[in-house]
């Protein structure tokens, strides 16, 4: 581990330096991280990934996460120099479509990382269409959750902020103003990303319903494996009429088409 | 030659008539079809596969959350999710058979005919070398109770498919008993070639904030190394009356705890949670006992088999 | 009055008709007779104290190692060691008696006899407030069968002691059986007025240098947190079956493991191997109740007792 | 934690400052450490005292540990600064005897630990009789787990190595040199206190059986409270023919006379 830094309160952004090779990742894979030597906690955690960069053969990890039990608290007490067991990358990122004009991203709290990555590989890519627009709507609970702001800022042409308590930005949930905002986006040349909390994507999946915008979302389950192996992290898809279906978020996921899932 | 100019010490076990290069191989349930960890652990090096559980239709399994973990373990509510026997075989299969090692087929049924149907078809399919019978699941017909808590249900399933296949037959028992010992005995006398033991403690745990199950199912089953001493318990009960090969399971996380079940008396052993805690554990284990074999000049791994002393523990 | 100007919730709860001032005590065999963790914490504080296993005649114990760590849990063989009720009487009660606490005595026996004999003799000694009867160990007579393991003998046992005691009598069952559910309601009908579960997990721990058992018993009971998840689930499904009240105990090692037992339905808990983690353990548990109910503006520990809501995990 | 110091390979000195009051320990008393927030260990373990201060109102407690399974090789990676969860003391220590001249101490290994604390304390006394001699045996498998003996040699008026491997000192176990002297130690004056390996002290018993001097040994059993409440770490006793009979180490020791003890 390089670095592992409060940016705000029960966040961190966490720099590793892989020492083995790995594949580049996509925007909207994930790692699954774990401390050596302890039997609890057991399994590995996933964690999106923030950012990927290689410098002079060393490849280096950015993560951003939330303290949100037990395995992130301890995470979160880990000094420069600690040894992770990291596995990855893994999972299905996002679709990326260099030839869209407009990229909507939509992050809910720690779901900002993701789709920073996302943002950043946009910026990267060559200039197939002229002057494409990167908007983001960053929802969180109140200002001293909204982490990554900044980041996310120098790489978007537009971010609308939203607090649920009006500490920042607009007051209410971020679904909102990407509402008012819904109709103005051209079908053929637009895309929306989400990531962020169960409500937010379930409220996103009905808002979207009779959108021809296509909807790619990054969704979360609990883990064991990673790998498509324990059936561990299933979620319900949409298929027949009675017919339950169940995918796996770390194989066919975490990034589905957000009309694929079952919102129920 | 390894560094002391001897020969490595023979890792080989017999199980049922299959020889197995080492005794090591994934639990069922833990290594989905095979294909996910082919990339961590080169499957050609694994003393066997076991594949997750299959029954005679697809089935789709519990809704989620399925998993939670608990200390030092984790429950469980997969419910058997799986791609039903006829496209296990023409989909999963031939990836395994492109393979050099035993392939093990975890099967199970909610009626004694629907286990042999699926013996039936697994034993023609070409590429299976033994059939593992899940006897944990709930007997519908018995108003749920799992056939592998009663010793006459235990009997009937394991009748009933050795009846139905020509390959061995290792029936794999549920913990969930008064006397672990009394089933064993039963499915030996009814024909099985190999027991497997144990699978998950049934276990619950509570979202205390939300006053919630933390699964779906309510229920799960445990396992990882928490349940690993009642495993361990019950493999050496279990290998000191019976006649056939035990295989012992449950909270394998390292080497050291795959040499407790072989002292114990295990043949074999499988490693299920411990794969998530590292994907590479099947092969780290194979490594672990065969240094500890060179340790303790012991030449082959049938030394070490319920070499276990018990007339003083200091 | 705290912080929001309310009453604090009551934590009171009436176990066989007596009333405990929270429903938080030390679990049998991990708490001595109580002088030892008084320092830590004040016995007038605790629900009720429970002391170690009480047998009609003194007992020496198992030779050592009786005691081996294990994942989020530990093995122990201490064999019942105890002075014997008559020293219990004479030297050991009137310690407790000079506290403000009910005195919950755990007792065992090798015979039905010798269960009746010891209810007798505490019935009569002044200062005691139940009994807990443990039915985990093994019935001499019936070739070492445990007590608990079958109803009938279960139920034996429980009526027995209630036919010579006029205190209320608390049974305790032991997770080693495949149907807790039957165990309960047997001794339920043979006139328990409560049950407390679970005992430890029968298990087994190898030194695998030395090839021995890492106790000189070979076997011994699992506690700990690794057994919560089978404590959790068998008061679930007892609590949800029985009338009397139920007392959730295993692998309590802060006040949110606790409270995953009440959720549950257990109408109070029993720390035992979490004192050992922390001696101040109970009460920081009662503690962590009290300060749950008020979080939650809940203003009595009855509206949490089996508050579970099982139609949705989400 | 103060400090926490690699002294030998796999030896470790760990200085704890205690913020709470803490009676002052009598030496052979011992305190359970466990690190707080783990489940894996669960369990305190045992260690005796080495060294204890006061110092501006501070209590500073010392340790000598070796690194012996999964909780010591945690201890040892521990850094400065981190919390640790530390009961006690406990136990019956040493019976001090003021009166005698003579003080033969006999360690095996980290042995040495509550030996040393006890010469420190022997040191300290008022000088009830004059010219008190304090003499160590120090035995161990080899030169490079001899710890602690530079401040052993401090507080003695002569140290006696020996090593199994004759790496330093003389080669052989530690009660031969002890065997020979034994006839020279004058009955009335002199006290032996011993603690080391089971083996050592088994050896010792043998040897002290028919010796007027008498002899308290420091033993070790594993322990879950420390407190006397579990019975799990119990020693046979010698009573009468046939009966059994069980003591614990952790209350009623950890320093008993060596002839109570059953060494079979
Ligand atoms: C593909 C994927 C990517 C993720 N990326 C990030 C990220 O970049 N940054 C970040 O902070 N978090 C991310 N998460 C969520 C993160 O995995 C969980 O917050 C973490 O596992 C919680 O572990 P814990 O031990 O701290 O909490 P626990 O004590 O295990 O649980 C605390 C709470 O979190 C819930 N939880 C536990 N595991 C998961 C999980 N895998 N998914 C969703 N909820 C869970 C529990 O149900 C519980 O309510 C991601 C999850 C997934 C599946
Ligand atoms: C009163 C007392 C004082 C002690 N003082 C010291 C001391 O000053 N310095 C020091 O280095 N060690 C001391 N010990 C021994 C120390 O407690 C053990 O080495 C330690 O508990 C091992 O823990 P572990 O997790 O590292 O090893 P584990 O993985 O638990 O076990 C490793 C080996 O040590 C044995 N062991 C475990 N616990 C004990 C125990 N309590 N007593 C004896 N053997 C045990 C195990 O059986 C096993 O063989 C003392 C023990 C007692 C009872
Ligand atoms: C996610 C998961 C799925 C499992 N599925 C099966 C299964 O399909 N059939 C079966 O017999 N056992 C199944 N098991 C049980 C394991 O094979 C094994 O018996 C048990 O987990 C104990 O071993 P462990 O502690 O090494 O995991 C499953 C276990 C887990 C954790
Ligand atoms: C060292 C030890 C001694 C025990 N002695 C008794 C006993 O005498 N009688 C009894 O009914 N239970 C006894 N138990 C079982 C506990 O009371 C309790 O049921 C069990 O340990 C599970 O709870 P825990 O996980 O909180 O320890 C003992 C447990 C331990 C660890
Ligand atoms: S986490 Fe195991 S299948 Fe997804
Ligand atoms: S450690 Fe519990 S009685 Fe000694």
């Amino acid at each position: 581990m390089l670095s592992n830094r409060e940016t705000a309160p029960g966040h961190f952004h966490m720099v590793l330096g892989l020492p083995v090779p790995i594949a580049d990742p996509v925007p909207g894979q994930f790692v699954m991280v774990r401390m050596p030597d302890r039997l609890d906690p057991l399994l590995a955690r996933p964690l999106g990934i923030y950012g990927f960069s290689r410098q002079a053969g060393e490849a280096r990890l950015e993560l951003l996460y939330r303290v949100a039990g037990k395995g992130t608290a301890l995470l979160s007490g880990l000094s420069t120099g600690r040894v992770l067991q990291v596995l990855g990358p893994l999972g299905r990122g996002f679709r990326i479509v260099p030839e869209l004009r407009t990229v909507i991203l939509v992050a809910g709290g720690i779901g900002i990382a993701p789709l920073t990555f996302l943002a950043e590989h946009y910026r990267g890519l060559p200039a197939v269409v002229e002057g494409r627009e990167i908007v983001c709507y960053v929802g969180a609970r109140c200002s001293e959750a909204l982490v990554g702001l900044e980041r996310m800022e120098a790489l978007c042409s537009r971010v609308v902020v939203t607090t649920d308590d009006g500490t920042c930005g607009a007051c209410g949930i971020v679904t909102e103003p990407l509402g008012l905002d819904l109709p103005s986006f051209r079908p053929g040349a637009t895309v929306i990303y989400a990531c962020g909390p169960g409500a937010m994507l379930r409220c996103l999946a009905d808002m979207l319903r009779e959108s021809p915008v296509p909807c790619q979302v990054s969704v979360e389950e609990r883990m064991a494996c990673g790998l498509g192996a324990c059936l561990g992290c299933a979620v319900a898809i949409r298929s027949g009429e009675n017919a339950l279906s169940y995918v796996r978020v770390c194989k066919e996921g975490p990034v589905f088409d957000i009309h694929e899932l079952d919102w129920k | 030659m390894n560094s002391t100019g001897n020969r490595p010490p023979s890792l080989a076990v017999s199980i049922g008539g299959l020889t197995l290069k080492n005794p090591v191989m994934p639990a069922s349930g833990t290594f989905g079809y095979g294909e996910e960890y082919a990339p961590f652990a080169d499957l050609n090096r694994l003393g066997a596969v076991v594949t997750k559980g299959i029954s005679l239709l697809p089935r789709a399994g519990n809704p989620p959350p399925r998993i939670m973990e608990t200390p030092a373990g984790m429950l469980n509510a997969v419910g058997l999710q799986n791609v039903g026997v006829r496209a296990f075989v023409a989909e999963k299969l031939p990836y395994l058979r492109q393979h050099d090692v035993p392939v093990i087929v975890n099967i199970f049924g909610e009626a004694v005919d629907e286990y042999a149907a699926v013996a039936e078809i697994l034993s023609r399919a070409g590429g299976v070398h033994a059939l593992e019978v899940n006897i944990s699941c709930p007997n519908v017909k018995k108003g749920g109770i799992a056939f592998g808590a009663r010793p006459e249900s235990a009997a009937e399933v394991t009748a009933a498919v050795r009846g139905n296949t020509d390959l061995p037959v290792i029936v794999k028992l549920t913990p969930n008993v008064t006397d672990i010992v009394e089933i064993a005995l039963a499915v030996e006398s009814a024909g099985a070639h190999a027991l497997s033991l144990i699978n998950t403690l049934l276990g619950m745990s509570i979202d205390v904030e939300r006053r919630v199950p933390h699964l779906q199912n309510i229920t799960g089953g445990l396992s990882g190394p928490a349940v690993r001493p009642v495993a361990v318990r019950m493999v050496w009960q279990v290998a000191g009356r019976v006649k056939v090969p035990v295989i012992g399971v449950g909270g394998i996380v390292d080497s050291a705890s795959a040499l407790e079940f072989l002292i114990a008396g295990a043949r074999a052993v499988q490693v299920g949670t411990g794969q998530f805690v590292n994907p590479r554990m099947t092969l780290d284990v194979i490594e672990g006992i065969e240094a500890y074999l060179e340790r303790h000049g012991m030449k082959d791994v049938q030394d070490l088999i319920g070499s276990l002393q018990c007339t003083s523990a200091r």
